[in-house]
C-alpha cells in the first residue's frame, strides 16, 4: 500500500481500533483517536514535504498542460467490466485539501475531548466520515469519488442526531436529504458523462481528454454544479447549513463546515469544470450571479443572527460563496482563489466552531445577546475568536485575504468567453461583502467578548484548557502561516491548476468579447 | 442430471412430510435442519453444475447461464428464509405470542414454492411456464394465511383473489400469443410474432400479470396488505423469492418471447419504473407497521430493478441479477431483524424499535447496514447494484429516469433513516436489557450483513455474473 | 551612488522587522511569565525595539539624503524585495522596501513618535492590567505602519493599510470593558473598512489595466533599467510611459475614465484612513483609546497614511486633473468643517481630534493644488505632515498628562493647571503656538508653504479657506489652552500634579522637535516632478496675513475665555442658537450614519434577508418535504383494504398499459 | 357486423364467447360481495383463458394438441387455486362469521 492509500485508510483503521475497545473505556478511546489523527497529521506533513518538492518544480512545465499531473498514484482494477478502478493519487488541490482535513480532524478530536456520552460510537462515526473525506480528495476515479462522497455525508446524520442540540433530528434529516438530492444530481451527470465518453472508464483524467458534445455539456454541467453546489451551500440550496451547523456537536460542525462543504467547491472544479469546459463557459455567468447572491446575501443574513452558530453558518454561506464564485470566474486566479479560500475558510470555520463549542461548554448559551465581556475571563478564546474573525473579514496576514484577493481579481480580470462587464459588475457587488463581513464580525464578537461582564456567573468561568489551546492554537497558526507565507501554498497548488484553465481555453469555440 | 437441484428440493419436501408423520412433537426441531440441508444440497448441486447448459423434455425444460443464476438466487433466498423461520416454528419466542403450527408442512410447502420458482426459470414453453408459476405461487397463498388468525387469513384471501386475477390476465395474454403464432415454445413465439394491436394487447396483459408478481405500479396494491398480514418469515420470503420469481418470469417473457420488440418497450417500461419507485417510496414514508413499510420499500426496489431492461443493454442482465442478489441478502438481513424482534417482543411498529442500538448494538448495526444498503449508500452492495442499474438507464438515454431514481433514493433514505433514528437517536424504550438471539439467527444475520457489505466491495461476484450472462440475450433479439 | 556599501541601505527591512520581532516575542512568549515580570519586561522590550528602529531610521535618513548631491533628484531605491504572492504570470506582489525621500521622511517620523510614545506609555499605562497586551499591540502597529511606509507596491500598501487599521481597532478598543470604547473601535474599523473597499477596487482596477498594458510597455521598462517590475509596483504605475498609456486609454467604466475612476477609488481609501469628510466620523470617537495611542495613531502616523498614499501615487493623481480636484475640494472642506466643529467641543481629546482632521485637510488640499509642474504643494504637504506629527503628538501627550492628572477629559474639569504642571504647560504652549502657526515654530513654516502653494496654484477660494481655517485653529486651540491652564480650577484639578519623568521626557523631546522641525530644508529633501525644488524662503505676502489671522484667533479666544469667563461664551452660544447646537452635535453626522446603518441596513436589508431565508428559502425546502409527505399520505389513502378496489386498480392498470402501448406503437 | 352474424361459427365467435366469459369474470370479481361468488368469478376467468387455448389450438394449429393440453393444466391449476382460496376463506369465516369481502378490510392504509 502506498502513501495515498495509507492517508485514506488510517482514519478507518483508527475507527476499527476504537471499535475494539469496550465502550466504558472512553478515555482510552479518545486517546486512540487522538493518536490516530495525530499520526495522520504527521503522515500528511511528510507527504506534503515530498509533494512540495516534486510539484513546485513542475510549475513551469505545467503552464501549458491540459492534463492533470498526479503524484503518488496507485491504481488497482476494480470492476473491470465497467472500467472502475481503485485509482488514487494526489495533485496540488488534493494535497491542500488533505492538509486541511488532517488539521481539522486533529483539532476536532482535541475539541471533542469532553464527549463523554457514547464516546465510542462518536469517534467511530467521526473517523468513518473523515475516511470518506480523504477518499474523495484523493480518488481520481469517478465511481470511487462518488462512493467516498456519500460515505463522507451520511455519518453526519447520526453524529448530529445523537450528539446534537436543539431540533437535531430535523436538522440532521434536512442536511442529509438535501445533500443526497445534490448527490443524486451528480450521479445523473456522472453516468451521462461516462456513457457519452465512450471510453468505458470512470478514470477522471482520461474522461477529461474527451470533448463532449455541446448539447450534453449544456445540461450536465448545471447538474454537476448544482449537485456540488448544494454541499458548497450554493444559494438557494444553502438552508441545510445554518440548521445543520447549529445543531451539530462541536467536532462535527468543525468537520462539516471546515471540510465537507469544501467537497462542494472541490467537486465543482475538479469534475464540473474540468470535464465539461464548454458547459462551464455557457453557465459560468449564471453561477457567478448565484454565488454573488451567496456572498452578499450570506453576509447580510449573518448580521441579525442571535445564535453564534447561526451567525457562523451564515458567514460560511457567504464565504463558501467565494469558493464557488472563484470557480465560476473560470480563470487561473479565480480557481486559485477558490482553492485557497476553501483552505482558509476550512481552517477559519473550524476554528470558529471549535471556539463556539468551548464557549458554549462554559456559558451554556450560544445566544449572542446573553453573553458579554467574556474576553476578561477567557482571553485565550477571545483572542482566537478575534483572529478567526479578522481572518474571515479578509484581513491581510491571514489566509482569508490571500484567497479573497485572488477571487476578486479573478472575477474582475475575467476571461475571454464571459461578458466582461457583467463579470466586473458582479465582482464589485461581491466586494461589498467585505464591509458587511466587518460589520457582523465586529458586532457579534464585540457583544460576546467585549464590554462589561453581563452575567455574574461568567466571573467564575475559566480560560481554555491545554487540549483546547492546542486545538485552537494549531488552527490559528495555520491561518497565520498561510497568510504570511502564501508562496508556499501557491507553489503547492499552482501547477495543478493550469490544466483546468488550459482545458477551458482549449475547448470549443471562443466567444470573443475583446 | 440437469434437474437435480429441483428434484432434490421436491424430494426434501416429500421427505419432510413423511418424517413429520413419524416424529414425536418435541423432536420436530430436526425438520428445519432437514429442510435447510436439502436446500444446501440443492445449492451445492447447482453450483457444481453451474457451467452446464442443456435441455430436457424436448426443450420444455432447459438450463443456461441465467437459469443457473436464478436458481442460485431462489435457493439462497429460501435458505436464509428457512433459517429465519426456524425460531418462530420451533417456538423459541416470547411466550405471549403464538408460534406457527405444523412445521413439516410449512417447510414442505415453502420448498414446493421454491421448486416452482426453480422450474419457472427453466421453463421454455407456455405449459411449463404456467404450471411452474402456479406451483411457485399457490404455496405462497397458503403460507400467507398460515397463522390462521383474522389478519393472516384476510391477507391470504386478498392474495389469492388478486393472484388469481393476475394469473388470469397473464394466461389470457399468453393465450393470445399462442393464438398469434401457434407456437407454445417461448423462443419460437418470440421469433415469429410481429407487432399488431393484438400483440400489444397480449403484451399489456402479460405485463400486468408480471407486474403483479413484481409489484409494479398500479398492480402493487396487494403487497402492502399481504406483507402486513403474513407471518414475518413469510413476508420475508414473499419480498425476495416471489420477487425473484417475478423477475425470472419477466426474463422469460420479455427476452425470450418479446425480445425482438424490447427496444420498442423502453419508454413504457421507463414510465412504469418511474411510477413504481415513486409510488412505493412516497407511500412508504407514512407507514408505521414495519412489515407494511417493507412492502412499500420492496415496491420501490422493484421499480429500480426493471431499469435493467431499458435500452437492450447487454449489461442489463448481470446488473439485474446482481441487484436481485444484493436485494435478497440485504432485505433478508433486515427481515432477520424484524422477525427476531417480533419473535422476542411481538412488536412490529416502527416507533417500537426505539433505543434498540443501546440494548442490542450489534443487531441494530446489522439493521442499519441493511437499511443503508437498501437506500443505496456506498460502499454497501445496495449502492453498487443501484449504480449499475442507473448506468443502464443512463446508457439508454433515460437521464430523466436516472434523476427520478436518484431522487427517489433520497426519499427512501428519509424513511430508512426514520428507523435508524428510532434505533439510534431516540432514548431507550421498553427494553432495558439485551434481548437474546438464537445462534441460527445470529449466524444468519452475521452472514447476510457481511455479505451485504462485501459483495459491493469485492468485484468478484459481479464480475462472475457478468462474465457468465452478459450476452445471454443476444440470440433472442437477432 | 554608493548604496552597495551602506549597511543600512541594504538592510532597510530591519526597521520594520525589529518591531515585528518584538511583537511576536511579546505576543507569543510574554504570557508565560509571571504577571509582574510580564509588565516589567514588555515595556522594556517594546520600547527598546522601537528605539533601535528609530536609530536605524535616522541612520538611514542620514545615508540616504547624503547619497545624492544637492540639486540632483533623489532616486527611489528598492534594495530588498521578494516574490510574496503570485497571482499569475506578470502579476505578482513583490514585498520589499522602497527607499525614497518621503518614505525615509515617514520612517523618521513614525519611529520617532512611536518610540517617544512607547516611552511615555511606560509611565502612562503603569499599573494597567493590560499592560503587556498594550505594548504588544503598539509594536504590531509600529510594524504595520513602517511596512506601509516602505511599500514598493500598492498591494503591500493595502496589506499594511489593513494591518494598521486592525491594530488601530485593537488599540481604540483597548479598554474592552468600556462600551463606548468598544463601539468606537468598531466604528473606526467599519468606516475605514468601507473606505478600503474603494481602495481595494482601485487596486484591482489599476492592477487590471496595468496588467493589460504590461506586455506592451514591459520592453521599454526593461530597457530603462526597470527589470523585475510588476503592475502593482509604484515604479510601474508612476512610470511616465505607463501613465501616458493610461491617459490614452479610451475605456470607460461606469461613465468615468479608467484613470480618474481608479484614482477616485484609491482616494476613497485614503480619505477613510485620513478621516476626510464624509468619512471623518470615526476619528473623534477613536479618542476612546488610551491617549498615547491617540497621539501615535490618530494624530501623528496612521491618519496621515491617507495623505501619504496620495503623495505616493501623486504622479498618477496628477495625470488625472479631476481626481486631483476631488482631493483638493475634499481636503479644503474637511479643513474648514472640522475646525468649525473643533470650536465647540468640550472634550480635550475631541478638540484635538477635530484639529487633526482639519490639519489633515490642509495636507490633502496641499496635494490637491499641486501638479507635476508646480510641486510646491506636494513638498508643503509632506512638510506639514512632518511638523504636524511632532506638535500634534506633543499636544496629545500633553493632553494625556492633563487627563492623567485630573482623570477627566473635559476641559472645564481642568483649569488652573499652569502652575501645577509647569513642564506640561510649557510644552503644550509651544505646541499650541506651533499649530496656531506662530513664527518661528514648526507649524508656521509648513502651513505657510501650503498657503503659498494654494495661492500660487490659482485656487483662491482654497487659499481663503486655508487662511480662515488658520484663524479658527488658533482660536479653538487657545480656547482649550486658556480654559485648561488659565481657567478657574475645578474640584478635579485641585489635586493635580506633574506627570512622572517617563512622561515628561517625551514631552520635552517633542517640544524640541516642534521648535526645530520648521528649519529642516524640506524643499531640498522632498520634491517631485520637473522642477528640482529649491528653498522658497518665507513669502511674507502670505505669512503676514496668516500671522495676523492667527493672532486674531488667539485674541478672540482670550477675549472669550480669559477676559469673559464662562458667561460670555455661553452667551455667544445662546446667541447662535440652533447653529451652535448643530455644530456642537457635529452636524449630526453620527446620527445620519446611525440612521443609515441601524434603520436602513439592519432593518430594511439584514432583517428582511434573515426572515426571507428562514421563511421563503427554507420554507421552500420544508414545503417540498411537506409535499412529499402529503403525497405519501394521499397515496396511502388509496390503500382502502378493499380487495375489489385493488382488483379494479389492476384491471384499470392493465387497460391503461394496453392503451399506452397502442398509442406508443400503433 | 352482419358478416359476423351470418358467417358460420368460427374463430371470432369463439373469441367473443371467451372474451365475454372473461369480462363477466372480471365484473363478478370486482362487484360480488360474497367471497364464494368471487371465487366463482375466478373460475370464470380461468375458464375463459382455458377456452382461449382450445380455440386457438383448433384454428391456429389444428394438427397439434398443445393448446388442449394447456387447457387441461389450467383446469387443474384453477381447481387448486380455488381450493386454496376456499380453505383460506373458511378459516376467515370462522373468525368473522361473514361472507362479505367488503368487511374484510382490517388491513388497510
Amino acid at each position: 500500500m502506498g502513501l495515498v492509500s495509507w492517508l485514506i485508510i488510517l482514519p478507518f483503521l483508527t475507527a476499527m481500533a476504537v471499535l475494539m475497545v469496550p465502550a466504558k473505556n472512553w478515555k482510552a478511546i479518545r486517546w486512540i483517536s487522538l493518536t490516530g489523527t495525530g499520526m495522520h497529521l504527521m503522515l500528511t506533513a511528510f507527504t506534503t514535504m515530498k509533494f512540495w518538492a516534486l510539484a513546485s518544480q513542475d510549475i513551469p512545465a505545467m503552464k501549458t498542460a491540459t492534463m492533470t499531473k498526479l503524484y503518488f498514484v496507485e491504481r488497482v482494477t476494480w470492476f473491470q467490466t465497467l472500467g472502475i478502478d481503485y485509482f488514487v493519487g494526489l495533485d496540488g488541490i488534493s494535497m491542500s485539501m488533505v492538509i486541511l482535513t488532517s488539521i481539522i480532524i486533529f483539532a476536532g478530536t482535541l475539541a471533542s475531548w469532553n464527549v463523554e456520552e457514547r464516546t465510542k460510537e462518536f469517534f467511530v462515526l467521526l473517523l468513518t466520515l473523515v475516511t470518506g473525506v480523504f477518499g474523495v480528495f484523493m480518488s481520481f476515479d469517478l465511481f470511487l469519488f462518488f462512493m467516498f462522497y456519500e460515505v463522507a455525508v451520511l455519518p453526519m446524520y447520526l453524529l448530529i442526531g445523537i450528539w446534537g442540540t436543539g431540533p437535531k433530528e430535523y436538522a440532521a434529516m434536512k442536511l442529509t436529504l438535501m445533500l443526497m438530492v445534490g448527490s443524486a444530481l451528480i450521479l445523473v451527470g456522472m453516468l451521462a458523462v461516462y456513457h457519452a465518453s465512450g471510453l468505458h472508464t470512470f478514470d477522471l483524467i482520461r474522461l477529461a481528454t474527451v470533448n463532449y458534445p455541446a448539447s450534453l455539456q449544456t445540461w450536465v454541467f448545471p447538474m454537476f454544479f448544482l449537485g456540488f453546489g448544494v454541499l458548497g451551500a450554493l444559494y438557494p440550496f444553502h438552508t441545510w447549513s445554518p440548521d445543520g451547523h447549529a445543531s451539530a456537536p462541536t467536532a462535527v460542525s468543525m468537520l462539516h463546515a471546515g471540510v465537507l462543504m469544501k467537497l462542494g467547491g472541490y467537486g465543482a472544479l475538479r469534475i464540473a469544470v474540468y470535464l465539461l469546459p464548454e458547459g462551464a463557459k455557457e453557465w459560468g455567468l449564471f453561477f457567478m450571479g448565484l454565488t454573488t447572491i451567496n456572498i452578499v446575501y450570506g453576509s447580510f443574513g449573518a448580521i441579525m443572527q442571535k445564535d453564534l452558530k447561526y451567525f457562523t453558518a451564515y458567514s460560511s454561506v457567504s464565504h463558501c460563496g467565494f469558493v464557488l464564485f472563484g470557480v465560476a470566474a473560470m480563470n487561473l486566479m479565480g480557481f486559485k482563489g477558490a482553492i485557497i479560500q476553501m483552505f482558509s475558510h476550512g481552517i477559519m470555520t473550524g476554528l470558529f466552531f471549535a471556539l463556539i463549542g468551548m464557549v458554549y461548554g462554559r456559558t451554556h448559551t450560544r445566544i449572542i445577546p446573553d453573553m458579554g465581556g467574556l474576553a476578561k475571563v477567557m482571553p485565550w478564546l477571545a483572542v482566537c475568536f478575534y483572529v478567526g474573525g479578522m481572518a474571515s473579514l479578509g484581513l491581510p496576514g491571514f489566509a482569508g485575504f490571500v484567497a479573497e484577493s485572488h477571487v476578486f481579481m479573478g472575477g474582475f480580470f475575467g476571461n475571454n468567453f464571459m461578458n466582461p462587464v457583467a463579470m466586473k459588475t458582479l465582482t464589485i457587488i461581491a466586494t461589498v461583502s467585505i464591509v458587511v463581513t466587518a460589520v457582523y464580525v465586529l458586532r457579534g464578537l464585540a457583544t460576546v467578548f467585549q464590554g462589561p461582564i453581563t452575567n455574574h456567573h461568567f466571573h467564575e468561568l475559566t480560560d481554555a484548557t491545554l487540549t483546547e489551546k492546542l486545538s485552537t492554537g494549531l488552527l490559528v497558526a495555520t491561518l497565520a502561516v498561510v497568510g504570511f507565507m502564501p508562496w508556499y501554498f501557491i507553489d503547492l497548488i499552482e501547477a495543478s491548476i493550469f490544466p483546468f484553465v488550459n482545458r477551458l481555453q482549449a475547448s470549443g469555440t471562443m466567444v470573443a468579447f475583446h | 442430471m440437469l434437474m437435480l437441484p429441483e428434484l432434490t428440493i421436491i424430494g426434501t419436501a416429500f421427505l419432510l412430510i413423511i418424517v413429520d408423520l413419524f416424529l414425536h412433537e418435541h423432536r420436530k426441531a430436526v425438520l428445519g435442519g432437514i429442510a435447510m440441508a436439502g436446500v444446501l444440497l440443492a445449492l451445492g448441486f447447482t453450483i457444481g453444475m453451474m457451467p452446464q447448459s442443456g435441455e430436457l423434455f424436448g426443450g420444455r425444460f432447459a438450463v443456461d447461464s441465467v437459469t443457473w443464476w436464478f436458481k442460485l438466487l431462489f435457493l439462497l433466498a429460501s435458505l436464509i428464509t428457512l433459517a429465519i423461520s426456524i425460531d418462530l416454528l420451533d417456538g423459541r419466542i416470547d411466550a405471549k405470542h403464538m408460534a406457527l403450527q405444523a412445521r413439516g408442512e410449512y417447510y414442505a410447502i415453502m420448498l414446493f414454492s421454491l421448486a416452482g420458482a426453480m422450474y419457472l426459470a427453466s421453463a421454455r414453453d407456455l405449459v411449463t411456464l404456467y404450471v411452474s408459476l402456479e406451483l411457485a405461487t399457490i404455496p405462497l397463498y397458503i403460507l400467507t394465511a398460515w397463522k390462521r388468525d383474522t389478519l393472516s387469513s384476510e391477507s391470504g384471501l386478498k392474495y389469492v383473489i388478486l393472484g388469481a386475477l393476475a394469473s388470469a390476465f397473464l394466461l389470457y395474454g399468453l393465450g393470445l400469443m399462442f393464438g398469434l403464432t401457434g407456437e407454445m415454445n417461448l423462443e419460437a413465439i418470440g421469433r415469429s410474432v410481429t407487432p399488431s394491436p393484438t400483440f400489444w394487447l397480449a403484451a399489456a396483459m402479460v405485463t400486468a400479470g408480471i407486474s403483479f408478481k413484481l409489484t409494479l405500479f398500479p398492480f402493487h396494491m396487494w403487497a402492502a396488505e399481504v406483507y402486513q398480514g403474513a407471518p414475518a418469515p413469510v413476508t420475508a420470503y414473499l419480498s425476495v423469492a416471489s420477487k425473484a420469481a417475478g423477475l425470472a418470469l419477466m426474463f422469460q417473457v420479455f427476452y425470450r418471447m418479446m425480445g425482438h420488440q424490447l427496444m420498442a418497450w423502453a419508454w413504457p417500461l421507463a414510465i412504469l419504473a418511474a411510477l413504481t419507485m415513486t409510488v412505493g417510496n412516497l407511500a412508504a414514508i407514512v407507514q408505521n407497521n414495519i412489515k407494511r413499510f417493507m412492502a412499500f420499500s420492496a415496491i420501490s426496489q422493484a421499480g429500480y430493478l426493471i431499469l435493467g431492461f431499458l435500452g437492450n443493454s447487454d449489461e442489463g442482465i448481470p446488473s439485474m441479477l446482481y441487484y436481485m442478489l444484493v436485494y435478497i441478502l440485504t432485505n433478508l438481513a433486515a427481515f432477520a431483524v424484524i422477525v427476531w424482534y417480533s419473535n422476542q417482543t411481538g412488536r412490529e411498529r416502527i416507533e417500537e424499535y426505539r433505543g434498540l442500538a443501546r440494548v442490542n448494538p450489534l443487531v441494530a448495526l446489522a439493521m442499519m447496514i441493511a437499511l443503508f444498503s437498501l437506500a443505496g449508500i456506498p460502499p454497501l452492495s445496495g449502492f453498487v447494484g443501484k449504480f449499475f442499474l442507473f448506468s443502464i438507464a443512463s446508457k439508454a438515454g433515460f437521464h430523466w429516469l436516472v434523476a427520478v431514481a436518484a431522487v427517489n433514493s433520497t426519499i427512501s433514505l428519509y424513511y430508512y433513516l426514520r428507523i435508524i433514528r428510532q434505533m439510534y437517536i431516540e432514548p431507550v424504550g421498553q427494553e432495558t436489557r439485551a434481548l437474546s438471539i438464537s445462534p441460527v439467527l445470529a449466524v444468519t444475520l452475521a452472514i447476510t450483513t457481511l455479505a451485504t457489505g462485501a459483495i459491493g466491495i469485492i468485484p468478484m461476484v459481479y464480475e462472475t455474473v457478468s462474465a457468465q450472462t452478459i450476452s445471454w440475450f443476444l440470440p433472442f433479439i437477432h | 551612488m554608493h548604496s552597495e556599501q551602506s549597511f543600512i541601505l541594504n538592510n532597510v527591512w530591519l526597521i520594520p522587522a525589529i518591531p515585528f520581532l518584538s511583537f511576536l516575542t511579546l505576543g507569543l512568549l510574554i504570557r508565560n511569565f509571571p504577571k509582574k515580570l510580564q509588565d516589567q519586561l514588555s515595556g522594556i522590550v517594546a520600547t527598546l525595539a522601537v528605539f533601535s528602529a528609530a536609530v536605524l531610521a535616522y541612520w538611514l535618513a542620514w545615508e540616504y539624503f547624503h547619497l545624492f548631491p544637492a540639486g540632483v533628484a533623489k532616486q527611489a531605491l528598492v534594495p530588498w524585495s521578494f516574490e510574496w504572492l503570485r497571482y499569475q504570470e506578470n502579476l505578482a506582489v513583490n514585498v520589499g522596501v522602497l527607499v525614497d525621500p518621503i518614505s525615509v521622511l515617514l520612517m523618521v517620523v513614525v519611529t520617532t513618535v512611536s518610540s517617544l510614545v512607547h516611552l511615555y506609555s511606560t509611565g502612562y499605562m503603569h499599573g494597567d492590567p493590560g499592560y503587556a497586551r498594550y505594548f504588544t499591540w503598539l509594536n504590531l502597529f509600529t510594524f504595520s505602519m513602517l511596512g506601509l511606509v516602505v511599500s514598493p507596491n500598492i498591494l503591500q500598501m493595502y496589506v499594511c493599510w489593513e494591518l494598521v487599521g486592525a491594530s488601530s481597532f485593537l488599540l481604540i478598543g483597548f479598554y474592552f470593558e468600556k462600551p463606548s470604547a468598544v463601539s468606537a473601535s468598531k466604528k473606526a474599523f467599519i468606516v475605514t473598512r468601507f473606505a478600503d473597499l474603494g481602495f481595494l477596487l482601485g487596486v484591482i482596477l489599476l492592477g487590471y489595466y496595468g496588467y493589460n498594458l504590461f506586455a506592451s510597455v514591459a520592453p521599454s521598462l526593461h530597457a530603462s533599467g526597470l527589470t523585475n517590475v510588476q503592475p502593482f509596483d509604484f515604479a510601474f504605475l508612476t512610470n511616465p510611459e505607463v501613465m501616458n498609456q493610461f491617459m490614452g486609454m479610451s475605456d470607460t467604466f461606469m461613465g468615468m475614465g479608467v484613470l480618474t475612476l481608479s484614482m477616485v477609488l484609491i482616494f476613497m481609501g485614503a480619505a477613510g484612513k485620513s478621516a476626510m469628510f464624509p468619512l471623518h466620523i470615526w476619528l473623534p470617537d477613536a479618542m476612546e483609546g488610551p491617549t498615547p495611542v491617540s497621539a501615535l495613531i490618530h494624530a501623528a502616523t496612521m491618519v496621515v497614511a491617507g495623505v501619504y498614499l496620495v503623495a505616493r501615487m501623486f504622479p498618477v493623481f496628477a495625470a488625472s486633473a479631476d481626481a486631483l480636484l476631488v482631493v483638493m475640494y475634499v481636503g479644503a472642506f474637511t479643513a474648514l468643517f472640522a475646525a468649525v466643529i473643533g470650536c465647540t467641543q468640550d472634550d480635550i481629546k475631541r478638540v484635538l481630534a477635530f484639529s487633526t482632521l482639519s490639519q489633515l485637510g490642509y495636507m490633502m488640499f496641499a496635494l490637491g493644488v499641486s501638479s507635476m509642474d508646480h510641486p510646491l504643494g506636494y513638498t508643503a504637504s509632506m512638510f506639514h505632515l512632518f511638523t504636524h506629527a511632532f506638535f500634534k503628538a506633543l499636544l496629545f501627550l500633553g493632553a494625556g498628562a492633563l487627563i492623567h492628572a485630573v482623570h477627566s477629559n473635559s476641559i472645564w474639569d481642568m483649569g488652573g493647571l499652569a502652575k501645577k504642571m509647569p513642564v506640561t504647560h510649557a510644552t503644550v504652549l509651544i505646541a499650541t503656538l506651533a499649530i496656531a502657526g506662530i513664527y518661528p515654530l514648526a507649524g508656521f513654516f509648513s502651513k505657510d508653504e501650503i498657503l503659498v502653494a494654494a495661492l500660487e496654484s490659482g485656487h483662491t477660494g482654497v487659499f481663503a479657506i486655508g487662511l480662515l481655517v488658520a484663524g479658527i485653529t488658533a482660536f479653538y486651540m487657545f480656547r482649550i489652552y486658556f480654559v485648561a491652564f488659565w481657567g478657574k480650577p475645578s474640584h478635579h484639578s485641585e489635586h493635580a500634579h506633574e506627570a512622572p519623568i517617563s512622561m515628561l521626557i517625551p514631552l520635552i523631546v517633542l517640544a524640541i522637535f516642534t521648535i526645530g522641525a520648521g528649519f529642516v530644508p524640506m524643499a531640498d529633501l522632498v520634491s517631485i516632478g520637473h522642477s528640482a525644488g529649491g528653498h522658497h524662503g518665507i513669502n511674507w505676502a502670505v505669512a503676514g496675513p496668516s500671522l495676523f489671522v492667527a493672532a486674531a484667533g488667539i485674541s478672540f479666544a482670550w477675549f472669550m475665555y480669559v477676559a469673559g469667563g464662562k458667561q460670555r461664551s455661553a452667551a455667544l452660544a445662546g446667541a447662535l442658537g440652533g447653529v451652535y447646537t448643530t455644530i456642537k452635535q457635529k452636524f449630526y453626522f453620527d446620527e445620519i450614519y446611525l440612521f443609515i446603518t441601524k434603520k436602513i441596513v439592519f432593518r430594511f436589508i439584514a432583517t428582511p434577508i434573515a426572515w426571507f431565508d428562514r421563511n421563503v428559502v427554507d420554507g421552500g425546502v420544508n414545503l417540498s418535504g411537506w409535499l412529499t409527505r402529503a403525497s405519501g399520505a394521499a397515496l396511502n389513502s388509496t390503500q382502502t383494504g378493499q380487495v375489489q378496489t385493488y382488483g379494479a386498480w389492476f384491471v384499470g392498470g392493465a387497460v391503461t398499459v394496453t392503451l399506452v402501448l397502442w398509442i406508443f406503437f400503433l | 357486423m352482419s358478416d359476423f352474424f351470418l358467417s358460420p361459427v368460427g374463430l371470432q365467435h369463439w373469441l367473443v364467447v371467451s372474451t365475454a366469459l372473461f369480462s363477466i369474470g372480471i365484473y363478478g370479481l370486482l362487484t360480488r360481495r360474497n367471497a364464494v361468488g368471487i371465487l366463482m368469478a375466478v373460475e370464470l376467468l380461468l375458464n375463459s383463458t382455458s377456452l382461449n387455448f382450445v380455440i386457438f389450438n383448433k384454428f391456429a394449429t389444428p394438427s397439434a394438441v398443445d393448446g388442449q393440453i394447456m387447457s387441461i393444466f389450467i383446469i387443474a391449476v384453477a381447481a387448486a387455486e380455488v381450493v386454496v382460496g376456499m380453505a383460506i376463506f373458511v378459516t376467515l369465516f370462522k373468525h368473522r362469521k361473514t361472507v362479505d369481502v367488503t368487511s374484510m378490510n382490517l388491513l388497510k392504509n
